[in-house]
């Protein structure tokens, strides 16, 4: 197959996966070797397989590290450690040809039929020997460290600095050492076990202003970028490490984390206090999103600018907490009653998820209204090599706000002032001249509740005149690959990476195609769309769900030419599709 | 923060926005005239108010007193009013919600805010009925109220939110009754100047719905604890008041000095969020996006 | 204009208003108005606009009766009677030449003067005489009946059975006297200050087998009729009628209606009911709809049959509670997270009502998941006549349900078996042999949660299969006039009374129309919508709503032909349209 | 209802689906074993029990313990348990809640079962944190516990459900200790065999995420009521064992002979809801209908 092919010399993309159970330490290794490899100059990319269960169930992590920018794993692994003999039989398949195996105890025999005679297995003793030199199964994890840093031909010293950063501020000088034992007792072993013709050269760059984050961390930057002082939520995967990374650093700031109740006390609690004045926001996931409904349209009526980040996860209802996927696009452009202007960004990047948030506080305050930063677990927990800073410059743009002294000028201050673009002048409590109700029943200017019918259509009209208004400042789609491409591509989120990939794949082979990134769902950029789809005879929509949302939406807003052959490309697996499977697809689709 | 207004002019009028639409007898205006007597009692002004109100005729409160007001969604009061407090705890926040809004759809947050010790104060205009939404029984209804949802009269127990309230950990609970203007007065007064969760209930009666509760029938029931200055920090007098079961006994029933959720978890308490200039802080950022390097 | 031209002999189509306050008991006389037109043989509809407020503001009530079936009122009116002066400023400019204004008290000297110079104004007093004779001005309502039987040429006698019907059984013989002396006072005073020229002389039919009452309460007669016997729900306005005349009612089929704290739970509760066996229930309006989201996505999940009637009232948020709308037609549709299957049907008539909620639980348990029967207020709460019996007959078909005895045959029962058509046989707790768990997890056949990513392919698409299957059994939409004609009309719900009236204008003048009813609303008639539209030029989607979302869910679910124009005619003040808006619209789009 | 098993197979493994998979040491064991055994004695069947689970590692109760099972939503045990009660009340309904379950998210519908006096037993498995999230805080976190989702240690009131249990009307209250399993065993045979709302709370540690809270932690702080036999229906005693606090009282708390909200609203008891036969039943129909015209 061409994939092989394209898989080139392979001291440039690397693919390790570890597996194991859930409470094996799979992730920490993991985490540890991608940041490791992260410091050695190169784009490490991680892709976390995990189940909801605290113990017991199989678990993978794969760590990809590439001399070129990357954004997500490949289906092919290079080096595979597994922990049991179940991983093995789960993950062999995926080995390239003349990868490596080590395995803890005697597994290794066991290597399935299926996989390509190339691959050498080798048994590798981890716990037996984390067990008799340091007491702790748990060693076993610190010795694989060593282990794949010697295989990867890995320097020992930046290693050294990762393992005391991580255990030192909270563990202290023991236990570093410990630690290092155990690395260094997993370099020799591999030394003694693992064949010199098998060892990899990872060279190493000294260029290092790259930062290895996740999504939902770049997600939480932006937001104390942004000026954002409150955040309410309710814990939730994948949602939870956004507001748990500020709990600590937000005080900093002179703001505040709350976990609340539930996730009606949530974004109920940030309305408050954005109404107050500050920039709040909650996050959460499906589930929380269902229940977030009513106060979404509650900030749409009273115009109150708040933001709530959705990560996805598998549903319907609790379905694969762990798990992504894209299954709740359309929940936030229709999901709440009634009708209100409401924006739905989509980031598809880690740098994306920082400014897509600054965005999101910048875009409630203009709009007066709810902004939802709509990310996907793959991009929100998986980690994601990228430039330092994660941007340049920003700014904080808080709309029509009237100061204390303009709101004292003022006559009478009306909060649902009618304007020419919608958008009223706004105050918070506690300014003398500018007392005001905001009212969750259909009002008048001044925030009394009317049931005029011609009040109503003014307000109605108001409201919705806003998102016309503040469309220059919507966050544009982005195209790639050349306008007169045959095929045509359109998805959003997390596929971003590795529809790119894919299209790096079919441009090797001489076939062009281009690629419409969404970037704002909502309002949808339907003119740009349009203008993409210009003289195109093929398109496909690329996304991570089964009915098939983002087509529903663009079917929706766009009228396509009848010359047009449209196709979808679904994956409703709990996972993620990887580059070759979007390269595959887009080959039968169009061929 | 706001201006004082003028001395001349510090009656109750200075809380007025509108004249009230509730039906005329209904228990509501005793608690507006309260409300409004209270603030001006403790010389408040309508700009360092926030009234957030429920949806229920007590919702409509915010029409008829001239403050900063926020109407929200039914039984979402609490949470509404604590994101404001948290956000600059300068501002008097007084929630308004009804013994359905508060009791029923969201007696979840006011027991959590309880637990908090969140510095606002809920009062509840317990008319023991949804009166909006034309008579069905409310949580506080008394057993066998016969209503449009419960023709057969109701069989659940009446719940109290002051029981509740005191064993989530609310530092202030009191009762009032309508009819008694004065008495609320004295116990606004009071919640007002709590600094911790302060929760009021106030029997109220509906004259439209509930033709039980009315102002004859709490006559003879009530009985007014002597004092709001002195009150005991004690649980167990309070709950043996909260179970008397011949007897609304009106007044303070519990009151607590703690530190409030404010106090506690804010890093700067002078400092509101609300009035935190923000600028980009590149640099700050910055040295957070280092860890990630 | 034409519209005038087309109210044809006054005595086969008259329009009375009542003006007040609420809390003026107009209300209560509209609907004995209403009564005693349908017992005279006559089709009564009505219509109402009363403030979401106890006391004070503005109120209307227009009955209709026409000697043809009608499914709604008009804008003008024949008969007006005002208990003040701001209802006669309202409402006269939609006064009829030739129309009657009685009005209490001195008010009717202020005529405003766009009011047609044939309009005959009335002083007649009601509250005083009411105070005087009866002790209360709430007797003015009867006084009013009387007056206005006398001004509409009808008899007493069946309208003094219909007052000791309304008051015996609540009141007593006492009361219905002094109710009926004051229908003679009024009866009386009518004949004293009418002029004889204008009275009507409205004839007597003896075929009475209609009935007249709102869909609400057709739903409810539905629910029984299904044999629905679980009902839990949290009162709201527009929805809280359905469940309210159950509730006395229901016992004597052994079942039972609960109000309960929440819509959370209030949908998770009839859930749980009908997971152990129960036909159960729940309604609601827009915002408990928000709150349901969750509880709906494990329905889903689940595979629990469930019906949730949504009656729309004016959004977002709290809106305009007792106003009607449709702006939460795709809230159901694609609100809640994750996918799953799912049906909303959308009645347009009473019988409709009665008809699809009894469809509902029948589908509901052949789909095994939720179904939700989607109203307005208009139809909810406005009274229409229509013939007895809603319908002649009914089946209850439980769908793939085991016996007790079935499930003692089964090897091992497996709640969610992968069968062809998706649907897996169910079965209750309490059996024997028939031990199983259903999980809002994602999970396999026998319920266990699995997070393999094949079992999560083969139930993702067992479940979407089920809806393809019960497909043949969902309510065809119906399509009304020539396939030939040349303006096609799409439309749902409370709008088909207007939309066909309209179309009866347009006969008449020559201008052919079709409308295509939407019936059921999910799965979408794609097929059918497309063949509706083979050949025609002009389409208009009439929708009660600002952002046209029927037109939205229709553009994502049907191509249309680049040579169909399509317009949407909304209306988003707070009322539905009236046919006279309707076919002005479509004359205007349609030139 | 079901047939009787056979006599001789009549031990806990009747009631086991899967080997479990918590951590070892999880507190949750105690809980499993307590309740099988429970059931045993009281000579119960899986097929007449329906057991009932929120989202959290409470959770996976019903893939370990056989019975009829449903995992729904997190914070919704008790309405859905209280729907499946009222349409087959010969079924035992048990909700298994966790703290974060039943007093975070769901505590709303715990205290209105409660004063409905629905008829269900509710086992909360309390180990203080959200386990299933990898260890947040939970309402019944000790005041100053520190996790990933309050670094800075909580300043909350830990709340007790069965405070507010017990105010909003609940018969049967009572605490267990997953340590404590003979103990467990008796209070969960008095809750299944009490008539009407049961609640009891078991402290139960997480090995993994609550390192205050421990079995050693627990062992020497609780103090075991003598009986479980002859309990008092007395509120103010109970108030005074539950506002202990140098101790954690263990046992029957409460409890009170009360018709069940099923007996109360239930047309015939005898003829369950789930068991009715569905016909068209035209003729009924017709006769409302007829009131139409
Ligand atoms: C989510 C939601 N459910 C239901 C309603 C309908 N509703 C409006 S007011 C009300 C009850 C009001 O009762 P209460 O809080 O006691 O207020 P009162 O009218 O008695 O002052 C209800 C159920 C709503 N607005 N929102
Ligand atoms: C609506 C919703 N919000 C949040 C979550 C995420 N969640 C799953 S379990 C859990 C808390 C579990 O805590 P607890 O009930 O104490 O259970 P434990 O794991 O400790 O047994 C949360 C917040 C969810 N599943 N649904
Ligand atoms: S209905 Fe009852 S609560 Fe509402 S305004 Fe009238 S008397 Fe007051
Ligand atoms: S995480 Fe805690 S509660 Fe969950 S299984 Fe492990 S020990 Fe038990
Ligand atoms: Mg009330
Ligand atoms: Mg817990």
């Amino acid at each position: 197959m061409k994939i092989e092919a394209i898989k080139r010399a392979e001291a440039i993309d690397v693919s390790i996966l570890i597996g194991g159970k859930a409470g094996d330490g799979v992730l920490f290794t993991g985490n540890i070797l991608a940041r490791l490899l992260k410091r050695y100059g190169w784009w490490a990319v991680t892709y976390r397989d995990f189940p909801s269960n605290i113990r017991g169930e199989g678990t993978q992590y794969v760590i990809r590290a590439s001399l070129e920018p990357i954004e997500n794993c490949r289906e092919g692994v290079d080096i595979f450690l597994a922990f049991d003999c179940e991983a093995i039989k789960k993950h062999a398949p995926r080995l390239n040809k003349g990868a490596l195996l080590l395995c803890d105890g005697a597994d290794a025999a066991i290597l399935p039929t299926s996989v390509s005679s190339e691959v050498v297995a080798i048994a590798f003793p981890l716990r037996q020997p984390a067990k008799e030199k340091f007491g702790k199964e748990l060693y076993k994890n610190m010795m694989a460290i060593g282990a794949l840093s010697y295989l990867l031909g890995l320097e020992v010293n930046p290693l050294e600095d990762i393992v005391r950063e991580l255990f030192f501020e909270k563990k202290g000088e023991a236990v570093v050492e410990t630690n290092l034992k155990a690395v260094y007792l997993g370099y020799e072993l591999g030394q003694k076990l693992i064949p010199k013709n098998k060892r990899w050269f990872l060279p190493r760059f000294t260029d290092n202003r790259r930062m290895i984050l996740m999504g939902d961390e770049a997600v939480a930057l932006g937001a104390l970028a942004a000026g954002c002082r409150f955040f309410a939520a309710y814990p939730i995967c994948p949602a939870s490490e956004i507001w748990q990374w500020l709990a600590p650093r937000i005080k900093d700031f002179g703001g505040v984390v709350v976990q609340v109740e539930d996730e009606l006390a949530a974004l109920n609690m940030a309305i408050g206090a954005a109404y107050a004045g500050a920039r709040a926001m909650t996050a959460t996931s499906g589930p929380g999103a269902s229940l977030m409904m009513e106060a979404f349209s509650l900030a749409g009526m009273i115009e109150t600018p708040v933001v709530i980040a959705h990560v996805q996860r598998v549903g319907p209802s609790t379905g694969l907490p762990t798990k992504t996927q894209q299954g709740d696009l359309l929940q936030w452009i229709f999901g709440a009653h009634g009708e209100f202007p409401r924006i739905v960004l989509a980031p598809g990047s880690i740098e994306e998820c920082f400014t897509f948030t600054v965005s999101a506080f910048n875009l409630a305050e203009k709009l007066q209204g709810p902004v939802v930063i709509l990310l996907d677990l793959d991009l929100g927990q998986n980690l994601r090599t990228t430039h330092f800073p994660l941007a340049q410059d920003w700014i904080i743009d808080r709309g029509k706000l009237l100061s204390a002294d303009e709101v004292a000028k003022n006559k009478e201050y009306k909060r649902y002032l009618i304007t020419e673009d919608g958008i009223s002048p706004r105050t918070f409590p506690g300014i003398s001249g500018g007392i005001h109700l905001v009212e969750s029943v259909e009002h008048g200017e001044n925030g009394l509740r009317s049931e005029d019918p011609e009040i109503r259509k003014k307000m109605m009209e108001k409201r919705m005149r806003k998102l016309l208004s503040i469309a220059p400042n919507l966050i544009p789609p982005i195209i790639f690959g050349p306008p007169e491409a045959e095929i045509a591509v359109i998805g959003v989120g997390s596929t971003k990476g590795p529809i790119l990939e894919a299209l790096k794949f079919l441009r090797e082979e001489g076939i062009q195609a281009k690629f419409f990134q969404v970037r704002t769902l909502w309002p949808f950029p339907t003119r740009e769309v349009s203008e993409f789809l210009q003289g195109t005879r093929q398109l496909v929509i690329v996304e991570n769900n089964y009915t098939g949302q983002l087509l529903t939406l663009l079917q929706s807003q766009v009228c396509f030419s009848p010359n047009l052959k449209v196709e979808g490309l679904r994956k409703y697996l709990p996972d993620n599709f990887t580059p070759e499977e979007i390269y595959r697809g887009l080959k039968q689709l169009c061929q | 923060m706001p201006i004082k207004s003028d001395l001349a002019k510090r009656n109750k009028d200075l809380f007025s926005r509108q004249p009230p639409t509730w039906c005329p007898g209904c228990g509501l205006y005793g608690i507006l005239e309260a409300l409004k007597r209270a603030a001006v009692s403790l010389e408040l002004e309508p700009a360092e108010i926030v009234v957030v109100t429920g949806i229920g005729c007590h919702g409509r409160f915010p029409n008829y007193f001239l403050s900063y007001g926020f109407h929200g969604l039914h039984g979402r009061v609490v949470p509404v009013a604590s994101g404001i407090k948290m956000v600059n705890p300068k501002l008097k926040v007084i929630g308004i919600s009804g013994d359905g809004d508060a009791y029923s759809i969201g007696l979840n947050h006011l027991l959590h805010a309880a637990r908090r010790n969140s510095n606002i104060l809920i009062i509840v205009p317990n008319n023991r009925v949804f009166a909006l939404t034309q008579g069905q029984a409310s949580p506080t209804s008394p057993r066998g109220f016969v209503s449009i949802s419960t023709p057969f009269g109701t069989v659940e127990t009446p719940l109290d939110g002051l029981k509740l309230a005191l064993g989530a950990g609310a530092t202030f609970i009191a009762r009032g009754f309508s009819g008694e203007v004065d008495h609320l007065v004295s116990l606004f007064k009071a919640g007002l100047s709590h600094s911790g969760f302060a929760l009021i209930d106030v029997l109220s009666p509906c004259i439209t719905y509930n033709k039980i509760n009315t102002y004859d029938w709490y006559k003879k029931r009530i009985e007014i604890l002597p004092s709001t200055e002195e009150v005991a920090n004690d649980k167990e007098q309070a709950w043996r008041w909260l179970n008397r079961e011949d007897r609304f006994v009106l007044g303070i029933l519990y009151m607590e000095v703690r530190d409030s959720f404010e106090q506690l978890i804010l890093s700067d308490s002078k400092r509101a969020i609300a009035h935190l200039e923000l600028h980009p802080e590149k640099e700050k950022v910055f040295r957070l996006m280092e860890k990630f390097i």
